[in-house]
């Protein structure tokens, strides 16, 4: 692995933790909100630098785009301000002490980071990479699944190799389009309700 | 056509649901409610010859895999429970009709739900006279519980809610608890839970694993009213005489003492019983219950709380008997099952007539009220005599067995607390009858508003008559029923 | 396989989905009631097929499964579809539930949910449905994760539209959307775990590798966390806060359905992952430690659940928190591993499902007719709706398990297995269960019989077709309490192939 | 360099913990929400890191160069997870929205006390 | 609606853009980075644009709520479509090669673009359908 990689890395996640932290900590949820969509530019970032282009893509227009419009959107209906409290909640503390521990335990015994020779990169991988999985019952192995019409390896994982999650994927959006539109009353005159809400709030 | 078996439990549901759907035509249905009983007595008798005849029918309900089923057996023991169970059941019902109609009027609230448990809890009696193996008899075990509850609790007044409550809470708790836990020991260490002569157990378990289950069996028969479990017995005398009549003679109680029986003699076995220490503390705990409630028996003034307590002695005789399990004690604890039945049935008749007629239920309120109700006096004094197991009512053989068996089995203890018992009994029940006819009447001591009563109605006098008829019958042609007793006894040696 | 039989696998799972996805558009007005009645009853005719082909299967040759390999792409680079006989016997069950549910709830959802919203709430119904079966019939981690995220948010959905009713609804739905997601997360963390140590994502693969690799703390960690998320969706105790809410505040139907399936799902998971993934070679699924913590939980839910089902104002609750108590019994069972234990648990689940199922209707008989569940409002039930009160009784009896009733056949081989496998201490947990059931139910049968009628005005009629599933449930727990002998051979036989290990 | 190495690790559970730590400590629920989010992106983060390979590349393959590619596997898995999770925030703002119209507060103490008082007097 | 003219005409102009950007992201999938969900996101977000832009009104005229209600449902419609058209082939559920028996490896690229189509167009009008509601317009 190279070391600018690396370096950068690491720069991006420290960023990125740091907005995290600040968003977390702040009681003004519009702020926090802001600061989640820099949180996940810089993830978005960091995806490229991992080489996830499509993850880094999604990130960005999730991330960054869809979910920060949806949040400013509810803000305007449920208020914009966190009521002050305590920081400190001793049972949230233990909880995620505990659940930590435990998992730094557990990573303890993961691959180097970037083995070469970790389980998950030698088992699956190489076939979808290769593109010569086949289909069952071939009865000679293909050179390419796909005759090099889909060079995107994870487009063609997502589409095809592992395309029934790929279905139900869309069926959970679909699911959630459905679960809004069921939950969510429409009132009448959003607009004067938005303006009385955010007064009330103020 | 349908096997006997399955028929003496198919006529008790077709009475059960009869109640329901014959609701709008009453005529129908009390007809139906006298019909039943009467089928089920003749389906009965049909299987008798072949009890005699020491046949085993046999018939599976339901299959549960690995050697498990809900099947029905004819035993020698099983046909005395049931003869007796059929034969009274017909008295009960035409009594519960002078009873029910005497003091709640002929419509009384809730009568389709007394016929229809009724009907349940003589279903589940067959159940447990002809069960096949231990599951079949906790099912119909548990069934009568259930069933028996409505019963109980049928004023539904705040007491009878109270009883209601202990009354389950005893029963289902001990047979949860106890009896369940040793039909599953059983199974696991014997790999079987089917009823054979000379038992299950015998080779298969440790004497210390014998000795568990006895105890576990033994308590776990809540309905056999042992000491600690008796409370639920008295508390019940808040339902309809005619209820604790089934509770205390017919169904329930006998199907407790039943089940121990069915379980020295069947599923441990006597020769297991015999040498285990286990079985030497039932009889222990026996011994002192039949004491212990002898005594409170005195105590009481409410008459049917007397009765009750005197039930509860009663039926330890049989568990006594079963305990020690030697042949004789066997015997005769199978036919103190019918002897006592209808002594202890006559008993609560007529306790209920005095009840219907005068409102009296009190000891003291009863001098000289054999002048006003002679017939139910008589019948009294008969049904006493024959719970005391004096001559010449019916009660002396099985009485007598279980003394001898006490000597076979040098248990002179218990011999004693037998005889003791006797003289408490004396004590307790025999002065009621004899100051009845003998003492004078006094003047405030009735109920006010019945203070020239006659005899109940005859709804009420012809069962008691019949029942007390019964007893003295059986002293001199104790027949059928030494009979099968003897053949429960061949059985087992 | 032969190739009549061939495409039933995904059958099972795209009929109700079609279905949902459709449901949108053609669901309006009494369509939507229709579309859900003939997708579920096809899926439940479907997976019944299946049932009974793997079991005649499974006889000759076992142990049978059927493997179907999604877009032709072979195991573990495509995603197949493994359905053994605890799959499909639970995907009947569920697709059954699903089918009973549906019949009764037509006039409930009038009654409950908005005219403008039914066409969508028939399709989260379908979709839940889908996600459940899904579950069930999966050979492949991630996609259990998916289909659960399916299931998790219609069901959120759904138990939300309970705010026509009680707005407690909203917060009790998000609460268990707060902490189904974190449960979900703690899944795909141990999914991760997982891939990162063997690189697959097949559950049979994953098993092959893992009893190569030595366990290492990172096997144990994934491990931790796969219990711990399932243990919330299944809401053991301490992790079952969400769950009595939830199926107080939800639409009738609602209740009826998650207490028959979701948490049913949610227990198959566990088996499925402790035995069929985590299994270490000789069949030792759980090491002594982990069985006692389990069991602890299981016990302190069969006391605990009981003790407060006990205490409850309205018999929505009390059967909620005896849902709690009853799913410590099965737990129980699975933990131990023993092969008694284990039929007994698969046959508690399916008895459960189709008691508590039946309760839970005619709790929702209730709202229809009184629009309460509260006791003290039920008070002389016995005279104002006999066949009700009756079945509910007939129900109870059958969760203190008295023999008869499926409950007891259930109990009677759980107890047995954990006297074999040396628990008599849980066996006895169990035995006391089923007193305090008796307490419980007892509660309401006081309530019912012994106090004078209330004078609630009854706004509807019993409608027929809401009493035939009850009927047909609870009977149904009255015929397997005395013929149960086919039953427990299929479930003795799924509990053979699972503690074998094979997916 | 094996701080470097081991630095992901340690940052998806700094991640995660704090998502969650927020989810439990905070009462505010569209703060819940955000924490929820938070605690996905850390596993996000655990499974991108688990598909590196060293001087590995995107996997989109190029004609002839053999190059060494990043596994595309956990890149599919996380675009899965991150619908799942924009799902899941919908309908919990959906939710949020709905519990602001009932009850006027969206802070869990004050809806849970609100609650009680329901509770007790029995609507 | 916006007040500012200058926004207005911007946004104006981009809009298109965004539409055909998010087509090229859509189509592209196969080759680059990309595929049906961002390219669901991209559009979705042209469509809000717009209605921040030229009002609601304008929007759901263009886009009334029944037809994104409509497309909802068909993208997954689409998506299970051409899985069935594997299994009514006789060959497994998904299996896009039955698309075009003669070239197997094409019919796969194919059926990977159709049912990328059908991801976009589910994720497009979920989106703008949270957006909407959310923001408190009837369904």
């Amino acid at each position: 692995m190279s070391d600018p990689v690396l370096l950068i890395n690491v720069l991006l996640l420290l960023l990125a933790i740091g907005a995290a932290l600040a968003a977390m900590w702040t009681r003004d949820l519009l702020g926090a909100v802001m600061l989640m969509g820099i949180y996940s530019l810089l993830l978005a970032i960091e995806w490229a630098n991992l080489f996830a282009m499509d993850v880094s893509y999604t990130e960005a227009a999730v991330g960054a785009g869809a979910s920060t419009i949806l949040l400013l959107t509810a803000l305007t209906r449920t208020g914009t301000r966190e009521k002050a409290g305590p920081n400190f909640h001793p049972t949230a503390l233990l909880t995620v002490l505990v659940t930590g521990a435990v998992l730094i335990y557990g990573t303890s015994d993961l691959p180097r980071f970037g083995d070469p020779l970790a389980p998950a990169t030698v088992h699956v991988a190489p076939e979808y990479i290769t593109q010569t999985v086949g289909k069952v019952g071939a009865t000679e192995a293909t050179e390419n699944d796909f005759g090099d019409h889909v060079p995107n390896a994870v487009t063609a994982v997502l589409a095809s190799y592992r395309g029934y999650d790929t279905m139900f994927e869309t069926a959970v959006i679909f699911t959630a389009g459905v679960c809004v539109i069921i939950i969510l009353r429409p009132l009448a005159g959003s607009a004067r309700r938005r303006t009385a809400g955010s007064k009330e709030d103020a | 056509m349908i096997p006997p078996l399955l028929l003496a439990i198919l006529l008790p549901a077709l009475g059960a649901l009869l109640p329901w759907l014959l609701k709008p035509m009453r005529p129908m249905r009390d007809l139906f409610n006298i019909l039943v009983p009467v089928g089920l007595i003749a389906v009965v008798l049909s299987i008798l010859p072949s009890a005699l005849n020491g046949e085993t029918l046999e018939f599976t309900i339901g299959d549960l895999g690995s050697g498990l089923s809900f099947a029905l057996a004819l035993t020698p023991l099983g046909m005395i429970y049931a003869l007796v169970a059929a034969s009274l059941w017909i008295l009960n019902t035409i009594y519960s009709y002078g009873y029910m109609h005497g003091l709640y009027g002929k419509n009384f609230e809730g009568q389709e739900r007394y016929w229809c448990c009724f009907a349940m809890a003589i279903l589940s009696a067959m159940g447990i006279a002809f069960s096949a193996n231990m599951l079949t008899l906790f099912l119909f075990y548990e069934v009568m519980t259930f069933s028996t509850w409505p019963l109980v609790t049928h004023t539904r007044k705040p007491e009878a809610k109270r009883s209601g409550r202990i009354y389950l809470g005893i029963l289902v708790g001990s047979s949860t608890l106890f009896m369940l836990t040793a039909t599953l020991l059983t199974w696991v260490w014997t790999g079987t839970l089917d009823f054979r002569e000379g038992g299950i157990l015998s080779g298969s378990t440790t004497a210390g694993q014998a000795a568990i289950l006895i105890l576990l069996f033994f308590f776990g028969t809540g309905k056999t009213a042992i000491f600690p479990l008796h409370q639920w017995l008295p508390n019940a005398m808040v339902a309809p005489t005619p209820v604790s009549a089934l509770l205390h003679a017919v169904a329930v109680v006998k199907a407790g003492v039943f089940t121990v029986l069915k379980i020295s003699t069947e599923l441990v076995g006597t020769s297991v019983m015999q040498g285990s220490w286990g079985a030497e503390v039932v009889a222990w705990f026996a011994a002192g219950t039949i004491l212990l409630t002898s005594i409170i028996a005195l105590t009481r003034p409410e008459l049917k709380a007397r009765l009750a307590y005197s039930t509860i002695g009663q039926l330890n005789y049989i568990v006594l008997g079963a305990a020690v399990a030697f042949p004789m004690a066997i015997e005769g604890g199978a036919l103190h099952i019918a002897m006592h039945a209808y002594g202890k049935i006559t008993l609560f008749f007529a306790a209920g007539a005095i009840y219907v007629a005068s409102h009296k239920t009190r000891v003291d309120q009863l001098d000289g009220i054999g002048k006003r109700m002679p017939w139910t006096m008589t019948a009294f004094m008969i049904g006493s005599i024959s719970t005391l197991g004096l001559p010449p009512m019916g009660g002396t053989w099985s009485k007598w067995l279980l003394c001898v068996g006490m000597i076979e089995a040098h248990q002179w203890a218990f011999l004693i607390t037998l005889l003791l018992s006797t003289l408490l009994g004396l004590g307790y029940l025999l002065p009621i009858p004899i100051r009845a006819f003998f003492a004078k009447e006094k003047p405030d001591a009735g109920v006010t508003g019945h203070e020239d009563h006659g005899e109940a109605p005859w709804a009420c006098r012809i069962p008691l008559l019949l029942s007390s008829a019964a007893c003295l019958v059986l002293f001199f042609w104790p027949g059928i029923y030494a009979q099968l007793a003897k053949m429960v006894e061949g059985s087992t040696s | 396989m032969n190739s009549e039989t061939s495409m039933l696998p995904v059958l099972i799972v795209l009929i109700p989905l079609v279905g949902g996805v459709l449901a949108p558009i053609i669901g309006r007005g009494i369509f939507g009631w229709l579309l859900a009645l003939v997708t579920t009853g096809a899926a439940t005719f479907v997976s019944g097929t299946l049932l009974l082909y793997i079991h005649a299967q499974n006889t000759l040759t076992p142990p049978f499964a059927i493997s179907y390999p999604l877009g032709g792409w072979p195991a573990p680079h495509g995603i197949e579809l493994k359905i053994d006989l605890l799959s499909a016997l639970l995907a009947t069950l569920v697709s059954g539930m699903g089918f009973m549910v549906t019949l009764f709830s037509r006039q409930g959802v009038d009654d409950e949910i908005p005219a403008d919203r039914r066409r969508f709430f028939w399709s989260l119904w379908l979709l839940a449905i889908t996600g459940l079966l899904g579950i069930l019939i999966t050979g492949d981690a991630f996609n259990v994760y998916v289909l659960l995220e399916i299931s998790s948010l219609t069901i959120y959905g759904l138990i939300a539209m309970g705010r026509q009713r009680n707005r407690q609804a909203l917060t009790a739905a998000l609460n268990y959307l707060v902490l189904g997601s974190v449960g979900a997360s703690f899944i795909l963390i141990a999914i991760g775990l997982l891939y990162a140590k063997t690189g697959t994502l097949n559950m049979a693969d994953i098993h092959a590798k893992l009893l190569l690799a030595p366990v290492d703390a990172t096997v144990l960690t994934a491990r931790a966390f796969l219990l711990a998320g399932v243990a919330l969706k299944m809401a053991l105790f301490p992790l079952h806060l969400w769950m009595p809410a939830a199926y107080s505040t939800a639409p009738s139907a609602v209740a009826a359905l998650l207490a028959a399936t979701a948490t049913k799902v949610g227990i198959y998971m566990g088996m499925r992952f402790i035995f069929s993934v985590f299994a270490m070679s000789g069949g030792a699924a759980l090491s002594d430690a982990n069985i006692l913590i389990i069991g602890i939980c299981c016990g302190a839910a069969i006391i605990f659940g009981s003790l407060s089902a006990a205490r409850q104002p309205s018999l929505s609750l009390l059967l909620a928190y005896s849902s709690v108590a009853q799913i410590g019994y099965i737990v129980v069972g699975m933990t131990v591993g023993h092969i008694d234990a284990m039929t007994g648990s698969i046959l508690h689940m399916v008895f459960h499902a189709l008691i508590k199922g039946g309760l839970f209707l005619c709790a929702g008989i209730l709202i229809y007719r009184l629009g309460t569940t509260r006791l003290e409002d039920l008070a002389g039930l016995g005279q104002r709706m006999p066949w009700v009160s009756g079945a509910i009784v007939v129900g109870g009896l059958g969760m203190i398990g008295i023999p008869g009733t499926a409950g007891f056949i259930s109990k009677f081989y759980l107890l047995k297995g954990l006297i074999l496998s040396g628990h008599p201490v849980l066996a006895g947990l169990v035995l006391i269960g089923s007193v305090l059931a008796a307490i419980y139910t007892w509660r309401f049968v006081e309530v019912a019989y012994l106090r004078p009628a209330g004078d609630t005005p009854l706004r509807n009629g019993l409608p027929f077709e809401k009493f035939l599933p009850v009927l047909l449930l609870l009977g149904a727990s009255i015929y397997l309490g005395l013929q149960p002998g086919a039953i427990i051979d299929v479930a003795h036989d799924a509990a053979q192939q699972l503690l074998g290990g094979s997916p | 360099m094996s701080l470097f190495e081991t630095f992901n690790s340690i940052a998806f559970v700094v991640i995660m913990m704090l998502g969650l730590y927020t989810l439990i400590a905070r009462q505010n629920l569209v703060k819940k929400t955000l924490g929820l989010g938070l605690f996905q992106t850390g596993i996000f983060l655990m499974y991108i890191t688990l598909g590196v390979r060293d001087g590995g590349v995107a996997p989109i393959l190029q004609e002839g160069a053999p190059l060494t590619y990043t596994n595309p596997l956990p890149h599919v898995l996380i675009l899965t997870a991150i619908v799942v999770s924009l799902s899941t925030m919908a309908v919990a703002l959906a939710l949020i929205i709905g519990v602001r119209e009932e009850y006027g507060t969206i802070e869990a103490d004050e809806i849970a006390t609100i609650d009680r008082a329901d509770a007790e007097e029995g609507a | 609606m916006s007040e500012s003219v200058v926004l207005r005409t911007i946004g104006g102009m981009l809009f298109p853009y965004i539409l055909v950007y998010g087509l090229y992201v859509q189509m592209h999938g196969e080759i680059g980075p990309g595929g049906g969900f961002q390219a669901g996101v991209l559009v979705a977000a042209a469509f809000i644009l717009h209605s921040l832009l030229f009002g609601k009104e304008l929007t759901d005229r263009l886009l009334p709520t029944w037809l994104v209600d409509l497309s909802m449902s068909l993208g997954v419609l689409l998506y299970i479509g051409v899985g069935i058209v594997g299994l009514v082939k006789g060959s497994y559920f998904l299996d896009y090669s039955v698309l075009d028996p003669t070239h197997p490896a094409h019919a796969e690229a194919l059926g990977m673009t159709l049912v990328e189509a059908g991801v976009g167009l589910t994720v497009a009008s979920v989106i703008l359908t949270m957006v909407r509601k959310v923001n408190g317009e009837p369904a």
